[in-house]
């Protein structure tokens, strides 16, 4: 938890509304921004106290997309819970699904073809992109840039979905990996897009990075803007691009090693500042090396089968005990907690959800920062609610 | 220098304002309702049910009503009941059918765990995507006449998928095929052997079916052809009378065969 | 006078029935009437061939801008509506009439009518002294620009008005925005043609045009853009009116992504159209200001085009203009509050009064002549790029572009 | 005249009845209107640079800056004024004014003046300069450095202690 | 006697002048008094205007200059006037008049 602590939210009257009075501060204002609010990113609010347009208190309110998601994986098959993984990070199904298949084959101690392997790291590499350039988007429609970087952005992530729609049959909610491998075999056709997206993006992202990253009012509005240390980062747990703005050295991809990424060759980006910009800037950075990862992967897929042909579809029953399965997700560490008693539903289930450990520390980063930066910093956090909610 | 960095911005949108005026690569919408977008053979949307033939959906249902799907289904969408009788499916088993199969598809989140968990290859993911309507419950909710769809639809929709599919059934019941020519054989040495041979009505509808599936997987392309209408066409006067008084008949007496 | 053979030359085109029939219509039509009624009438059809015009433009222009954005973000825009969507205004107009017309009920009802409509008239009010072409203007004023400025500066009142009296946190924070926005950049707005003002030697649009006529070299035309501390004026122009008429990346007061729209929050139908008609009027009075005071007004560029009617000329600079605000709009990010008024105070004030003696210099050098001329451009140049480079460098201090480590 | 008369109007009605207003925002706004009346009699009375200047500097500049010291000086939004005058005060004000109002009416009624007779030259903005530069340099050259240091002393007021520390803010 | 142009502006002035007065004097809102004081100097341009226009030369402009002069002039009072006022404010948590009787801060 934060420094300042996660507060739940009291109940919201109208006596909130009104001003508060502060000596020190003068008028105060208390303004709730959301859950109808066009740049909350979903059903998000934040009760906004101003001092002026500077703000002294913040306050996250949250739980409006609840869905009871935990306490439905206790209630249904392991297998059953796959599709609603899709649904907590609906931009990222794909790594949302490999934490989850990893937590069971965890449990279940059920081994996964290399081929297969290889295709979790294409596809999670590939929803990285799809991840860090709608953030970038969306960041910069935050920063009022009338949709134009974010249109760019969205023609690149439509690529990278129909490649998932021409794989798994959605989109988004892809429902992509089983317990012990995938779904659906990539036909070679598939992997030449895939090579083709990989091998185009750079380019775009060349575009992109002309258009805004040396803008300098781009550069005026992030840079310095809810800066995080990375002690308070650690101490909150806050993990992923986030984490590493911050100069923090942790990608669970070189902790772990989890899936094949041993054998890739890719650099982890830092900041020094762990401000806007630098978030922003990690991000695009990721990007780039996940391009190189891409690459290698393409290149080094083996042959053989998807599925490990011992594992069960039906009737599957993972014998007692729990396991943690954990990968670095776009937006951080998503891991699945598992307790098995031994029937075909889970005892315990468990979602550690990054958006929602990283939006901890939000009032720590927006106070003494203006309206407007609360807005662009809640951007830069890179919530989905459905995740933050589940 | 200030403003160098809003020029290069500059330079870049006009690129793409005159870039969208020759570069499809700049112009990427569709203009939907006059064209579309080629859906990819794996697209899902929402689960019907295959039936063998297109003439009599309701006779040729694959599925069994076996309620795994019900059971499995996330969002618990399906509504399965069983029916009381028995009809000979496509291999000419006996076999339960839905009498009453829904699926909410205002509940329904296409994650196509039903198609996956099926032992029958009976349910299958559609693409129709088109099914706005103004009705908010009723027309959402189809029934097993909505549901089914012939499998030469299948095979248009998902024609490598639904190929490998027919081949894994032809051979499935080419061993189902074999396996009851060696019980047949069996029965009929072990009937020899006892000399005494009450019951001679199962070999023949297995062999008469096994050829019936053949010619269904063979004429994909020419849905509802005489051929594959033939051996369907045989069955139903063996299951049409085949009422509820019938139907514990040959349950006691498959079980009075041993 | 050395805008003498400029004169001449226009006279060829002056004369021609294209360039006199407004004239000539309002004059006839007017002649209908008793003598004392016939200023009445030719103001009137003044009035409502400006209101007419221009609600056309309006209508133009919101197309427009959705197409070009469009354009911008690799998508056609709105196409639906008749050939190409160019019934999309009528469509727009039609949708904004019928919808609900929300006051929410503890609002100041009086205040929250009237904004919009007192927007409107102040941005209509501006029209009256731009000289759409030759001799085509409304209000023959001899202190015409200050008259631009004075209307203009009663519009963020109205947002004001509209801010304060719809009673939602958003709109009031809008409202102190804009108020904040006018106070900053009135300045540098009214500073950056005083230049002008200087060397034309009068308030007058007339004036000030007929002070751009003629060509240097033949080919060059000499509006005040073509000189250093010209361009210098009308880039500054330029923001400040991008600020003034609220058009991104000033477009704070109804800042989508942070105060939801700003002071247009609790409005809707046909005041909301209002707004948005304000706002597009509001920038083409801009615009027109700005041909009028740095693109020679409605002045050919070159002098074998004169036989083009100037009128087309004023139209053809204005969709230019408007064409570059719609550009900058789909490519820059917003500013943040502290940096507008930073932006203004530190940067473009200071800069519009260097530019001021950058003006002054070249009038006292205007005898030189040969090398002179190079030595008067080369200092004047100086003068202008010297301080834009130490002022942007202290305006960006601790803002720039920044390297990576790899772990 | 009849115009001298709608100007009258426009400016004394707005002004007597934002005086006797309780919302002080309504007030500075109706105050705006009166001071466009004004603008409008220096138009009507040939000084068109003068109204021009008058809408530019109190419609552009001085009631923003009222409206602002109003949204700054608010408790809450919704008394945009102050606790309500005595009566005795108000009385007093009445009959202060009235007297004053009765003596300067008095003195303007019974004293004769010439009959404006000749048109009035427009004084143009060319001249206007030229006086000024010449002949009102000091005066101007004063305006300006007055201007400046009320500048500077407004922003010194203004901006003073509000960030500086707890023993300012009480 | 006669109703002079001349007579009918000052007789505008002169009411104008009571108005800002009798606010200035009753109100105790501070921003009230000091819009009292500048319809006051307001009123005073407007003599200045009246006798320019109908005094007997026009033409010297001294009278249109004199209310340049003022507006100016006038300006600067109403920033340091509210500038007063939002410091008074800071201090006093009010603008009220009454409240502001210390002259420490």
């Amino acid at each position: 938890m934060s420094n300042s602590g996660l507060e739940f939210p009291a109940p919201v009257g109208g006596s909130h509304v009104a001003a508060v009075h502060d000596p020190f501060h003068g008028d105060l204002l208390e303004v709730s921004m959301g859950p109808h609010h066009p740049s909350t990113h979903g059903v998000f609010r934040m009760m906004v106290t101003l001092d002026g347009e500077t703000i002294v208190k913040l306050k996250p309110v949250f739980g409006y997309l609840h869905r009871n998601h935990e306490k439905l994986g206790e209630n249904t098959s392991y297998l059953a819970s796959m599709p609603y993984t899709d649904r907590l990070d609906y931009l990222n199904s794909m790594t949302n699904n490999w934490a989850y298949a990893l937590a069971v084959e965890k449990l279940a101690g059920q081994p996964v073809p290399e081929r297969a392997e290889y295709l979790r790291v294409i596809l999670a590499e590939l929803t990285r992109l799809l991840n860090h350039v709608c953030l970038a988007g969306f960041l910069l429609q935050d920063t009022g840039a009338s949709g134009t970087p974010l249109m760019y952005a969205f023609r690149e992530r439509e690529k990278i979905l129909d490649l998932f729609e021409s794989l798994s049959g959605s989109r988004m909610m892809c429902n992509y990996q089983r317990f012990g491998g995938c779904r659906v075999d990539a036909s070679p056709e598939w992997l030449a897009g895939a090579k083709h997206i990989t091998d185009n993006f750079g380019r775009f992202l060349d575009e992109y990075e002309e258009l805004i990253t040396g803008n300098e009012i781009l550069m005026a509005r992030t840079q310095g803007v809810g800066a995080l240390s990375p002690e308070l980062a650690i101490s909150a747990g806050i993990t992923g691009p986030m984490l590493r703005a911050t100069g923090v050295d942790y990608d669970l991809r070189k902790v772990d090693a989890y899936g094949v990424y041993s054998r890739f060759n890719f650099r982890v980006p830092l900041g020094d500042h762990g401000d806007t910009y630098d978030r922003y800037m990690i991000r695009v950075l990721e990007m780039r090396e996940s391009i190189t990862i891409l690459q290698q992967a393409l290149r080094d897929l083996p042959a053989g089968p998807i599925m490990d042909p011992k594992a069960k579809i039906r009737g599957f029953r993972p014998k007692a005990g729990e396991a943690y399965g954990r990968i670095e997700g776009p937006k951080g560490e998503i891991g699945f907690y598992l307790i098995s008693d031994g029937s075909p539903n889970p005892y315990r289930y468990r979602v550690r959800p990054p958006s929602f450990v990283n939006l901890t520390v939000l009032e720590d980063m927006c106070l003494g920062q203006t309206i407007a930066d609360a807005v662009i910093i809640l951007g830069s956090v890179d919530i989905v609610l459905g995740e933050v909610d589940r | 220098m200030l403003g160098s960095g809003l020029l290069q911005g500059l330079k870049v949108t006009a690129k793409n304002i005159a870039g969208s005026f020759h570069d499809p690569e700049r112009l990427v919408t569709v203009e939907y309702p006059e064209q579309k977008t080629k859906l990819p053979e794996n697209y899902r949307n929402f689960p019907f049910l295959v039936s063998e033939n297109a003439t009599d959906p309701m006779g040729t249902l694959r599925c069994v009503a076996c309620q795994i799907c019900e059971k499995e289904c996330p969002p618990q969408c399906i509504y399965i009941e069983k029916s009381k009788d028995k009809k000979p499916d496509a291999a000419g088993k006996m076999q339960v059918y839905p009498a009453v199969f829904d699926i909410d598809t205002s509940v329904c989140m296409s994650c196509q765990i039903c198609v996956e968990v099926c032992p029958f290859e009976a349910i299958k993911m559609d693409q129709v995507f088109e099914i706005a309507t103004t009705d908010r419950f009723n027309a959402l909710l189809l029934d097993r006449n909505q549901l089914a769809k012939p499998n030469s639809y299948y095979h248009q929709i998902h024609p490598t998928e639904a190929a490998e599919v027919d081949g894994r059934l032809l051979a499935e019941r080419k061993a189902a095929e074999e396996k009851a020519k060696a019980a047949a054989a069996a029965a009929a040495a072990k009937a020899a052997a006892a000399a005494a041979a009450p019951k001679p009505v199962a070999t023949p509808t297995a062999t008469a079916g096994a050829p019936g599936a053949v010619a269904a997987t063979v004429s994909v392309a020419k849905p509802a052809t005489p051929p594959a209408a033939a051996p369907v066409s045989a069955t139903p006067p063996a299951a049409a009378p085949a009422a509820s008084p019938a139907q514990n008949a040959p349950a006691s007496d498959g079980k009075a065969a041993p | 006078m050395n805008a003498m053979p400029g004169i001449f030359a226009a006279a060829t085109g002056a004369d021609s029935l294209l360039e006199r029939w407004p004239i000539l219509f309002r004059d006839t039509v007017a002649g209908f009437f008793p003598a004392p009624l016939q200023w009445l009438v030719g103001s009137l059809i003044s009035i409502l061939a400006i209101v007419a015009i221009f609600g056309g433009v309006f209508a133009a222009l919101t197309l427009l801008e959705r197409k070009m954005l469009g354009r911008v973000q690799n998508r056609p825009g709105p196409n639906r509506t008749g050939p190409f969507g160019l019934l999309q205004p009528i469509a727009d107009g039609i949708k904004m009439l019928t919808k609900e017309d929300i006051v929410p009920r503890s609002a100041d009802h009086l205040l929250h009518f009237l904004a919009p409509v007192a927007l409107l008239a102040f941005s209509i009010l501006t029209f009256a002294v731009i000289p759409f072409g030759r001799n085509l203007v409304p209000l023959e004023l001899d202190a015409a620009v200050l008259y631009f400025f004075a209307a203009g500066a009663a519009t963020e009142l109205a947002i004001f008005m509209a801010g304060w009296a719809s009673r939602n946190k958003f709109s009031l924070l809008a409202a102190m925005r804009a108020l904040a926005q006018l106070i900053s950049y009135e300045l540098p707005l009214l500073l950056s043609f005083v230049p002008i003002i200087m060397l034309a030697g009068t308030l007058s649009m007339t004036g000030i045009i007929d002070q751009q006529a003629g060509w240097n070299f033949g080919f060059i035309p000499k509006w005040y853009i073509f000189t250093p501390w010209g361009f210098a004026a009308f880039a500054i122009f330029l923001v400040a009116a991008l600020a003034e008429s609220n058009r991104s990346p000033f477009d704070l007061p109804e800042a989508e992504s942070e105060l939801i729209a700003g002071h247009l929050t609790e409005y809707s139908g046909f005041k909301y159209a209002l707004f948005f008609m304000a706002e597009y009027f509001g920038m083409i009075a801009l615009s027109g200001m700005a041909i009028t005071l740095f693109l020679g007004g409605w002045r050919a560029p070159l002098p074998f085009l004169e036989f083009i009617p100037s009128y087309l000329w004023f139209g053809a600079k204005l969709l230019g203009l408007l064409l570059l605000f719609i550009w900058i709009r789909g490519t820059f990010p917003r500013l943040r509050m502290d940096q507008l008024t930073r932006l203004a105070w530190k940067f473009l004030v200071p800069l519009a009064l260097f530019n001021l003696g950058t003006a002054a210099f070249w009038s006292l050098t205007s005898g030189w002549s040969g090398p002179l001329q190079l030595a008067r451009w080369g200092v004047a140049i100086a003068l202008v790029v010297v301080p834009f480079v130490l002022l942007g460098r202290g305006l960006s201090r601790g803002v720039a572009p920044r390297t990576y480590r790899f772990a | 005249m009849t115009g001298l008369l709608i100007i009258a109007l426009v400016t004394l009605v707005p002004a007597a009845v934002a005086m006797a207003l309780r919302n002080v925002i309504h007030s500075a706004l109706l105050l705006i209107l009166s001071w466009a009346g004004i603008a409008a009699f220096y138009f009507w009375a040939g000084a068109e640079f003068l109204a021009f200047s008058q809408v530019l500097v109190y419609v552009g500049a001085i009631s923003m800056v009222v409206l602002f010291a109003v949204l700054l000086t608010r408790h809450t939004r919704t008394d945009g004024g102050v606790a309500p005058d005595t009566l005795g005060r108000a009385l007093a004000g009445l009959l202060i004014g009235g007297a004053v109002l009765g003596v300067l009416f008095g003195a303007v009624l019974s004293t004769p003046l010439p009959i404006g007779s000749k048109p009035a030259a427009a004084v143009t903005v060319h001249g206007l300069g030229v006086e000024l530069m010449e002949r009102h340099t000091i005066a101007l050259l004063v305006v300006g450095v007055l201007l400046t240091v009320a500048l500077l002393g407004a922003v010194v007021l203004a901006a003073s202690d509000s960030r500086s520390g707890p023993e300012d803010a009480r | 006697m006669i109703l002079t142009p001349l007579h009918l502006c000052l007789l505008l002035s002169s009411a104008l002048f009571c108005i800002g007065l009798i606010g200035a004097l009753s109100r105790s809102s501070s921003i009230l008094v000091l819009l009292g004081v500048e319809l006051m100097l307001n009123a005073a341009n407007l003599n200045f205007i009246a006798f320019w226009r109908y005094g007997p030369n026009p033409a010297a402009g001294t009278g249109v200059l004199f209310v340049l002069f003022s507006i100016a002039v006038a300006a600067a009072e109403a920033a340091v006037g509210l500038a007063l006022v939002i410091a008074i404010y800071r201090h006093q948590r009010s603008i009220r008049l009454q409240d502001a009787r210390r002259l420490k801060g």
